[in-house]
């Protein structure tokens, strides 16, 4: 029933008002005497050199990927954990059969080195 | 003069709400306390003593820190995303705080016809509400880390969030196992159906999976890659300082208290004692306090990963262990009958 | 009540949506959608459809949105900046979307619909469980399209592998 | 009371909004994401017409488009990054030649 999540609106709510007072707090209540040292990026005292938006490896968007494939893996399996005394060995059987085409993925992937981090 | 239930019971919601945010509040003060005590310990050294070494003064080091962090200047680094950049630490603290919206903290108590819930919502999606609401805590570090146009902060936002989501996904099969036991995602019907046996006797791979993937999320000793010293200064929060450091600071230590309060809650019975023995909020904090000590005691003795074995680790490890353990469950639970 | 939420997260959604097409900066954008699928979960809840709404929050903004971002950093700066439309694109753009609105409006106001038929009313919902009553449907009637996703999957494993390691 | 319309028509306006969003920006991980968006507009007259037909197949479809968005963003992606590292630019009108 949605009322029954009406409570979790409400810790929304909270937990937002609390993080934008400690945000408020902080803004107001400092000193604010910037010098362009302080402002400048932390590079172990060395003068800053080039942007730090450079662009990132490749290897964590590989991450992300196999990340999203084994996520909607993880939501499938749910309600077909709080299902399963139903399913009985038909549901271990389908899900063997779901998880068995991913195993083939995952290990293409392991073989190719998609789990490698060079 | 009667009263609105409803009015009532948003009323009785937003002060559980309040009542926990100011608790765990005070939970990350005297964490980060206990922790300087306990390595002091552990390294034999006196540890915090300015403000008092024993006795109840020792009590106010943390109202110090928080003084001293409040009247700090709060900056801003040249070229940063303003926005992002302010809004990160309150994300990382918003979200880390959300996930007690339904994890139950004690049996319901009936007071002059008025029965009281130890826990701010019982969905019946709450196990699945738990990951998903995690799932977004990548966000506050990866911005973070992104805006504030910091080298360090970028990799170490990065390489957090990689982290991060390569250890969900065994996280998430860890609790699956537990899941099928239950036949529920209900948190309070999960402490419930585990009153004489708790769930961690059939699931011990299981409850072992989810300890190590839950230290990994909260990069902890020894997955703390994210802000590895001697390679990323501070990490994602490098750039940060006075509040918005702490509300980083705060997420972290939230989380800390969160994931052992969800492994006692999923594996060691929740409020549930041993062989049913009065059940109660006190056998819950017990619990978290154990795990709580067990973080410090680690970050005292151990060595940090290498990043690349920790890669391999959880999808080359941990990931096949998961499922092994969920289908192992499912051919022991159809040959039982149960 | 009901509808005070669903105006409230709406347009929030709806805010949020233009804020994702008009704001310069990709991240930005990527935030924005974030917001939308976070106001559509509350909109799925508010239907009936919680364990959809979880599934939302999960895949789109906890995981699909995240890979988004890391795309926008590995090809930043020069995303930032992104060559800006056509001129005589945008007010074509703007006018197209918008007979695309009314149309659908039309469509949707003119269907007539039944209501109150078939076995899931909120009470038998309530009753057996949202997660159970879906999951049920998804591992007996749709058990094929279920089988199949897992091949989806794998030649989407397969394809990222193929395409991301090419050197 | 909350009607079927008022979501049909919540899911036109996101609809619109995401096909303004391909149409205009050049920026094709933004067009991507517009993309998203539609199908999300979809999913949300999905799960209006489940709650109003009282049928949950609705929802079950929505949980097999999420499945489907999710393999096609993975590969979506993969293609500009490829094509990014090929051409160093992703502007989608350098990109009308399907030729390597």
């Amino acid at each position: 029933m949605p009322v029954d999540y009406l409570p979790i609106l409400v810790m929304l709510i909270v937990v937002s008002a609390f993080a934008a007072i400690a945000l408020t707090i902080s803004a107001l209540v400092g000193p604010r005497r910037p010098t362009p040292a302080k402002l400048s990026p932390y590079e172990s005292g060395m003068p800053p050199f080039g942007s730090a938006r450079r662009r990132v490896p490749v290897k964590y968007y590989l991450t992300a990927v196999l990340f999203i494939l084994f996520d909607i893996e993880i939501i499938f399996f749910y309600p077909w954990a709080v299902l399963f005394r139903q399913l009985g060995w038909f549901g271990l059987i389908e899900m063997a059969l779901f998880v068995l085409v991913l195993l083939v993925g995952y290990v293409y992937v392991w073989r190719k080195g998609g789990f490698d981090w060079d | 003069m009667t009263l609105d239930p409803f009015m009532v019971m948003l009323l009785d919601v937003l002060v559980k709400a309040i009542v926990i945010v100011v608790a765990l509040l005070g939970a990350y003060a005297y964490m980060t306390l206990a922790e300087r005590y306990v390595m002091a310990r552990v390294q034999v050294r006196i540890g915090p003593n300015r403000v008092g070494r024993v006795g109840p003064i020792a009590v106010l080091q943390p109202v110090a820190d928080a003084v001293k962090t409040i009247f700090k200047e709060d900056f801003c680094p040249a070229n940063a995303d303003k926005i992002v950049y302010t809004l990160a630490p309150g994300l990382a603290v918003a979200i880390a705080l959300l996930a007690w919206a339904v994890i139950p903290l004690s049996p319901p108590l009936t007071i002059a016809g008025y029965t009281i819930h130890f826990y701010i919502a019982d969905v019946g999606i709450a196990a699945l509400y738990l990951l998903a609401v995690g799932s977004l805590g990548v966000y506050a570090i990866v911005l973070g880390g992104w805006s504030s146009n910091n080298k360090y902060s970028l990799l170490g936002g990065l390489r957090s969030a990689a982290q991060m989501i390569s250890y969900e996904v065994s996280l998430g099969l860890a609790l699956v196992g537990v899941l099928m036991i239950s036949g529920s995602l209900s948190l309070v019907d999960i402490v419930e159906k585990q009153s004489p046996i708790w769930n961690v006797v059939w699931q011990p791979v299981g409850f072992v999976l989810y300890c190590i993937c839950a230290v990994a999320e909260t990069n902890r000793v020894p997955f703390d890659l994210p802000e590895a010293e001697t390679e990323l200064v501070a990490g994602y929060s490098t750039e940060y300082g006075s509040l918005k450091f702490a509300l980083f600071y705060m997420a972290e230590y939230i989380n800390i208290v969160t994931v052992s309060a969800i492994a006692a809650t999923m594996f060691l019975g929740g409020y549930q004692g041993p062989f049913g023995l009065l059940p109660g909020a006190h056998w819950l904090l017990l619990k978290i306090a154990v795990f709580i000590f067990i973080f410090m005691w680690m970050r005292a003795t151990l060595p940090r990963f290498r990043y690349d074995q920790l890669m391999r680790f959880g999808w080359k490890v941990l990931l096949p262990l998961g499922l092994a353990n969920v289908f192992a469950t499912a051919v022991v639970m159809v040959l039982l009958g149960r | 009540m009901e509808l005070a939420i669903f105006y409230l997260f709406a347009s929030i959604a709806i805010v949020a949506a233009l804020g994702m097409v008009v704001l310069r900066n990709a991240v930005h954008s990527a935030l924005s959608l974030a917001v939308v699928f976070v106001a559509l979960a509350a909109l799925y809840v508010l239907l009936n459809a919680p364990f959809i709404a979880a599934a939302q929050v999960m895949i789109y903004a906890g995981a699909i949105l995240i890979l988004f971002v890391f795309v926008i950093m590995l090809l930043s700066p020069r995303v930032d900046q992104g060559a800006g439309a056509l001129k005589w694109q945008r007010p074509l753009a703007a006018l197209c979307g918008l007979v695309f609105a009314v149309e659908l409006a039309i469509v949707a106001a003119s269907a007539l619909l039944p209501t109150e038929r078939g076995p899931f009313t909120p009470e038998r919902l309530a009753e057996i469980g949202d997660v159970q009553a879906v999951g049920a449907l998804l591992f007996t009637d749709f058990l094929l399209p279920f089988e199949i996703t897992s091949l989806l999957l794998l030649v989407a494993m397969v394809g990222v592998i193929v395409l991301a390691k090419k050197r | 009371m909350l009607t079927v319309n008022h979501l049909i028509f919540l899911s036109a306006i996101l609809f619109s909004i995401g096909a303004v969003g391909v149409l205009v920006r050049r920026n094709p991980l933004i067009m991507f994401m517009s993309i998203e968006l539609m199908l999300n507009a979809v999913n949300l007259a999905f799960v209006a017409f489940a709650r109003y037909l009282q049928n949950l197949d609705g929802q079950v479809f929505v949980f097999l488009i999420l499945t489907v968005a999710a393999a096609e963003v993975a590969v979506g992606l993969a293609i500009i990054v490829a094509l990014f590292r090929q051409r160093e630019t992703i502007d989608v009108d350098e990109a009308s030649i399907l030729k390597g």
